[in-house]
């Protein structure tokens, strides 16, 4: 049984079998199978949503000196659970004028995105609940459809700081959304597909930001840049610029509806690190040092979900280290940054990338 | 049968999506209509083995075009301009009949042509492989010619589009406050 | 096999062509007949992947079209779209009857 | 390729004033005047070099012989019929080569001096330069059809250059006239060309003045009027001569041409271009003396034209229309002498090409000491003149060369070609031709010399313009100088010697003819004398007798009235009114039917054009729906159900539509405002 912590491929296979073993119906069987990938995911889901504020909190006050939630729970490790049930109990408010209907979608579409974007991830081998050959492809295009219900929050509010706030978040997702797919991109140069169990595969020999050394170090610095921008966290807040724009898109959001939008924006930090962590740091693939042969067995100990929820918590970590490290930027300079600077420097990338591929100039092949 | 359910289900999904499309009195609703279309046929793609289709359905048309109808969109209309114009009910009725007239044609040709056999192949449009050797071939049954006839017309839309749209700083027109 | 046939697909992305089709020719806003224009090329996009996945699997140009249809969809809308401000600027609506100063 | 350098590249002669024309007039023209004349006067140097390079090796070494050094075949309208591009080359080409650049860079040099200050300066010199490559194509040309064409560009040149002063409406009109009688009389040339072409399947002189072709010519008859292909190509051909030389009904362009520079009227009207026709009489000499009744047109109509055109110059007082009737008369000389020739006795071809030399010469002399005159007191009027004597000495004395030798006086040029045209006249049995000749010799001596004394004896009429005049800047000048010595010396060469067709008989002077003459010449001059040395009222009295007789001579026998009255009430009234009418109403109808219907279908089909878009699409919709149902054919039942079906829903809607509006007018018009 201790095998199937590490082969989690063959847990899935064993389960699979023991269903159809037990339920002749394959219809039934699917739908289980589709219950038990959805709940386990949604279970997840909240849990590390609920962990990822309590952590994020942590981190900030430990940064500013200070200790932060230490009431409920030790630590307060239950602070946000105690968040949790007073927003579920508070009163749900849709302003007079908004669009109800689409106000009632946004936060929907939002989380929905999110958690779908959830599952095309490769937690370790064989646990994956979509597997689609084009996964990395499918996993920018669904997170990126969030943009759409914020732009649908901002709007049916009927707010001008939820409209202006929608606005700027559309602008600097879209923007920065071109930055961090053309970043992905240059690694996809090197590994040939964008399926995410092969892209894990293909780093056995080595780490991508490693192999692809130039190209892979300046996409993932570019990505990470992008990808914080996506999510609209500091230094790119603005969006929520709370001297600007009180909360932006989600002022007129309380109760359920508002913990569906925070619950996707910490998703969100969540998926862009496991992104960059299975495409640039292995995913589940245990750190190999070549001709360190006690170490690597050492490292195999360690089961390949740990290794994967360990690299993104480390860069989870670095994303909520940035928001206490830099200053917000401007609209403006936010745009330009992007269009002037990020986005020539990634298309550079990717060319330099194309080179050394073509040319064959690379570590480990 | 499950994937005859899946088709019934998303084409359902679709059309009536797309119904609202047509018929939504507001803008912005239509928009959401026009998503859940995308999305479906992004679903029907995936039950056809398309699936490098079905993600760049969802990237461009949903991460793009939607999204860039949704900003038109809050530039120019107003959350309570609830209802906006309509043709009469005279002319919803007669094109209405005249499109269901236009279904029924296509319909019975459609279903009344006797198509051949499938040829004994491997599906393509599922590797992105296959797909970009045939886009950047250009052989014969390659497409490099209009895969760059393309980047050319995606370039001109960007700049024309720059052009268009940018306020005209003489004439005093440019009410971005307006949305 | 008993999953759909090409027939399902072909009369569903005409039903979906049709409506379209309706949407361009009732909506009298602009934006809105850009969005059953989609619905339009979506429909053929689909026709071409059906094609291709039930009639024509070795050859790809079937899947190849669909790109090239959202590319030009992709172009298109922005160009449209950037008119259709530019003509909001100017008349401050985006009805289609009213837009008639190229009438004969 | 004869192997003599300057025969072989005879193409470069005309090349160079056409280059020179490209040059002045497309790229120098704004430098400036001075290097304008100078190109242009580069490009007539190099010319006659070339030119007289060629004449000199042709006279020494083929004399008489009838090369093409150069040729291309530039249009083939069939296996037998060719039209060539080329250079021919023989005694009468390469004396007019002579002539044309020795006299056309002369006048080049004098208009340098008579220009100065005008603002057409350059364009001028252009002009020149097309019109010396024009002539020179057309003195080379090997086949008539390169002659037609370049017998064109002559003409075109010859319209600038009359036109040269487009501001003075005379000048305008001028050229219109010339350009418009020249083309009239092409007209005629065209149709002997299409003739010759068609009846002797070639277009090469060589081809059709070989006696083989001339017989064969002579035995065709025409389908239509009954007669030899010959005589009527000849006379045709010989219209566009006369259009050309100014022939009796069609001089009325010349005299009027002479508004435009003097040095043009030197040039073209003078001593080449009115030559052309004598020069295509003679260069299809062989046609002409095959046929009785062309060579006797050529004769008569020109020794009409040259007593007709000698009456006239005695009543005029313009300096420059004398010199043109003179002119008139001197080319119905040539001709005359093309007239007595036979093949036989062919002296008067020799003669005629003598008269052309030497009247290149005295008559450019003559315009060139016009110029001058007109130069110094700024008018063309005689009676305005007189006395100029004393003021400009070196134009007076070349002028009385000039006159001198027009008169007939020995041992000047004049004398010796009008005595050969008399003797020709004699030889050939044509008495009455000599007499006529005979007397409008002592004609032309007389208003030569009327012309003479009244502008540098007599005394100055005008004293203003005498006080002002004076002699012409050395350019000028210079030009009268070096013209002075072939019009003195030019009788001395043995003409015949180098130009003849048959056999050279060698005779000299008969003073049988040569006698009678020189007496009538110096008659003339001593009837000028006593009327126009001093001034006196004889003439003026002698007018007044005859003042009847005068005045329609001095309104040159109302030629041109009558032209403009056949013109304007025979042509205009009866033949081009209704051509007008019918241009007018059927032609002009015709067109602003089809304008009218375009517009009225174009009217129709706006109300398509709504303007709005979703219209369009439902027109889009409708055709692609009928291609659908015509495509469908094959499955005809089941489209014509569906069609029948849908014809049906739409019947129903509009139907109900219908009773909607019955039962609620305005229900769906309401839903249009948006509110």
């Amino acid at each position: 049984m201790v095998n199937y912590l590490y082969q989690t491929d063959q847990l899935i296979a064993a389960m699979n079998a023991w269903l159809h073993q037990h339920i002749g119906n394959i219809w039934v069987v699917e739908a289980i199978k589709i219950a038990a990938a959805t709940a386990t995911l949604a279970g997840l889901v909240s849990v590390m949503a609920m962990v990822l504020v309590w952590v994020e909190r942590k981190v900030a006050a430990h940064f500013q000196q200070r200790l932060g939630p230490m009431r409920v729970g030790p630590h307060g490790i239950f602070q946000t659970v105690a968040d949790s049930l007073k927003l579920m109990a508070k009163e749900s408010i849709t302003p007079r004028d908004a669009d109800e209907l689409i106000y009632t979608l946004a936060p929907l579409i939002c989380f929905a995105s999110a958690f779908v974007s959830v599952g095309f991830l490769p937690f370790a081998p064989g646990l994956q609940a979509v597997n689609v050959n084009v996964g990395l492809l499918f996993i920018l295009g669904v997170s990126s459809m969030g943009v759409l219900g914020i732009l649908a929050a901002g709007w049916s509010s009927n707010n001008k700081w939820s409209l202006l706030g929608a606005m700027r978040a559309g602008a600097q997702i879209i923007s920065y959304e071109l930055s961090a797919g053309l970043a992905l991109l240059s690694v996809v140069v090197f590994m040939g597909t964008i399926d995410f169990q092969e892209i894990v595969k293909s780093q056995q020999a080595g780490w991508w930001i490693w192999r692809a050394h130039g190209v892979g170090v300046l996409a993932f610095v570019i990505y990470t840049i992008a990808s914080t921008a996506e999510c609209n966290r500091t230094p790119f807040d603005i969006v929520e610029a709370e001297s600007e724009l009180t909360a932006g898109f989600h002022t007129e959001y309380s109760s359920m509806k508002f913990a569906m939008f925070f619950l996707a924006e910490f998703l969100n930090v969540f998926i862009v690190c496991a992104i960059s962590a299975t495409v640039f740091f292995g995913g589940w693939m245990p750190f190999h040092i070549g001709g360190f042969e006690p170490l690597n067995r050492l490292f195999d100990l360690i089961p390949p979900w740990l290794w994967f929820f360990g690299k993104v918590t480390a860069l989870i970590y670095l994303v909520m280290w940035f928001r206490w490290t830099f200053p917000r930027l401007r609209v403006d300079q936010l745009i330009r940054f992007e269009w002037k600077y990020l986005m020539p420097l990634s298309l550079l990338n990717l060319a330099a990338g194309a080179v050394v591929v073509t040319t064959g100039w690379y570590f480990f092949r | 049968m499950p994937f005859k359910f899946f088709f019934y289900l998303i084409a359902l999904f679709v059309l009536y999506s797309a119904y609202f499309v047509v018929t939504a009195r507001n803008l912005f609703r239509s928009a959401m209509g026009l998503l859940a279309v995308l999305i479906g046929i992004a679903g029907m793609y995936l039950l056809l083995n398309a699936q490098f289709l079905s993600a760049v359905q969802v990237v461009v048309y949903i991460g793009g075009i939607v999204v860039l109808m949704v900003f038109a969109i809050l530039l120019i209309a107003d959350v309570t301009q609830k209802v906006f114009e309509q043709s009469p009910r005279w002319r919803q009725g007669l094109i209405g009949a005249a499109s269901l007239l236009w279904f029924s044609l296509l319909a019975g040709s459609m279903l009344s042509y006797r198509f051949g056999a499938a040829a004994a192949a491997v599906d393509k449009s599922g590797s992105i492989r296959e797909i970009g050797r045939a886009l950047l071939s250009p052989a014969a049954g390659g497409y490099a010619l209009p895969f760059e006839v393309i980047s050319l017309l995606l370039i001109a839309a960007l700049v024309g589009a720059v052009t268009v749209a940018r306020a005209d700083a003489d004439n005093g027109e440019g009410k971005e406050g307006k949305a | 096999m008993n999953g759909p046939t090409l027939e399902h697909y072909l009369v569903f992305s005409a039903l979906l062509f049709c409506i379209g089709l309706y949407g361009m020719l009732t909506r009298r806003n602009l934006i809105a007949m850009l969005m059953s224009v989609e619905l339009v090329l979506n429909a053929a996009a689909l026709n071409f992947v059906a094609f291709h996945h039930f009639l024509f699997p070795g050859d790809s140009g079937g899947a190849v079209f669909p790109i090239f249809i959202i590319a030009v969809a992709a172009a298109e809308a922005a160009v449209a779209l950037a008119i259709f401000i530019a003509l909001f600027r100017h008349q401050q609506h985006l009805d289609v009857q009213q837009s008639d100063s190229l009438k004969g | 390729m004869t192997g003599h350098w300057f025969i072989d590249h005879l193409w470069l002669v005309p090349l160079f004033p056409f280059l020179g024309f490209l040059l002045v007039g497309l790229v120098i023209r704004p430098l400036g005047d001075r290097p304008s004349s100078t190109v242009a006067i580069l490009a007539m140097v190099a010319s006659a070099v070339v030119g007289w390079g060629a004449a000199f090796q042709y006279f020494t070494h083929h004399a008489g012989e009838t090369l093409v050094p150069w040729q291309y075949e530039w249009l083939r309208f069939s296996p037998t019929l060719v039209g060539n591009m080329g250079v021919l080359v023989d005694d009468i080409s390469m004396l007019l080569v002579l002539v044309v650049t020795t006299i056309s860079l002369l006048i080049h040099v004098y208009s340098q001096g008579y220009m100065r200050g005008d603002p057409g300066y350059p364009r001028f010199f252009s002009f020149l330069n097309l019109f010396t490559f024009s002539m020179l194509g057309l003195v080379l040309a090997c086949s008539v059809l390169q002659m037609f064409i370049f017998w064109e560009l002559v003409g075109v040149s010859s319209f600038l250059l009359i036109g040269f002063y487009w501001a003075k409406p005379s000048a305008v009109s001028a050229c219109k006239k010339a350009f418009i009688v020249t083309r009239f009389a092409d007209l005629g040339f065209l149709l002997g060309l299409l003739m010759l072409s068609y009846y002797a399947k070639g277009l090469d002189f060589t081809f059709l003045t070989s006696p083989e072709t001339v017989a064969k010519l002579a035995r065709t008859t025409l389908p239509f009027l009954g007669v030899s292909a010959l005589p009527l190509s000849a006379i045709l051909i010989f219209c566009g001569a006369a259009g050309k030389s100014a022939m009796f009904p069609l001089h009325i362009w010349l005299p009027d041409a002479m508004e435009g520079p003097t040095p043009v009227s030197a040039l073209i009207h003078a001593a080449t271009m009115v030559v052309a026709g004598v020069y295509l009489v003679a260069r299809m000499f062989p046609m002409f003396a095959a046929s009785e009744p062309a060579i006797l047109t050529v004769m008569s109509i020109g020794a009409f034209t040259a007593l007709f055109a000698a009456v006239i110059a005695v009543t005029q007082f313009d300096i420059k229309r004398v010199l043109a009737y003179s002119t008139l008369s001197q080319l119905g000389y040539m001709m005359l002498a093309l007239g007595v020739a036979t093949l036989d006795k062919p002296l008067g071809f020799t003669a005629s090409m003598f008269h052309l030399t030497t009247h290149a010469c005295f008559k450019a002399l003559l315009f060139l000491g016009a110029g001058s005159v007109i130069h110094a007191v700024h008018t063309n009027d005689m009676r305005e003149m007189g006395g100029l004597r004393r003021k400009l000495p070196i134009t007076h004395a070349t002028f009385l060369i000039a006159c001198l030798a027009i008169a007939g006086v020995p041992p000047f040029s004049g004398f010796f070609s009008k005595d050969e045209i008399l003797a020709a006249a004699v030889e050939n049995g044509h008495y009455f031709v000599f007499a006529l000749a005979l007397g409008v010799a002592g004609l032309t001596a007389f208003y030569m010399f009327r012309l003479y004394f009244m502008t540098f004896w007599s005394e100055p009429q005008d004293h203003e313009k005498y006080h002002h005049a004076h002699e012409s800047p050395w350019s000028m000048t210079s030009v009268l100088i070096v013209l002075a010595v072939p019009t003195a010396l030019l009788g001395l060469v043995p003409f015949g010697h180098y130009v003849h067709r048959g056999e050279l008989e060698h005779h000299g002077i008969n003073w049988l003819i040569a006698g009678p003459a020189i007496l009538v010449g110096l008659a003339g001059i001593a009837v000028a004398f006593m009327l126009y040395f001093r001034p006196n009222g004889l003439p003026d009295r002698i007018a007044f007798a005859f003042s009847g007789i005068y005045r329609v001579i001095r309104d040159k026998f109302y030629i041109d009235e009558l032209y403009l009255f056949v013109t304007h009430h025979v042509i205009f009234r009866y033949v081009s009114a209704p051509f007008n009418w019918f241009d007018r109403h059927c032609v002009d109808g015709l067109m602003d039917l089809t304008a009218q219907s375009a517009l009225l279908s174009g009217r129709s089909l706006r109300r398509t054009v709504t303007g709005h878009l979703q219209t369009y699409l439902l027109w889009a919709w409708l055709g692609s729906a009928v291609l659908a149902l015509v495509v469908w054919q094959m499955q005809a039942a089941l489209g014509w159900a569906l069609t029948f079906v849908g014809l049906g829903i739409i019947a129903g809607i509009f139907a109900w539509q219908w009773v909607l509006q019955l039962l609620n007018r305005s229900e769906p018009l309401k839903r249009i405002e948006k509110d």
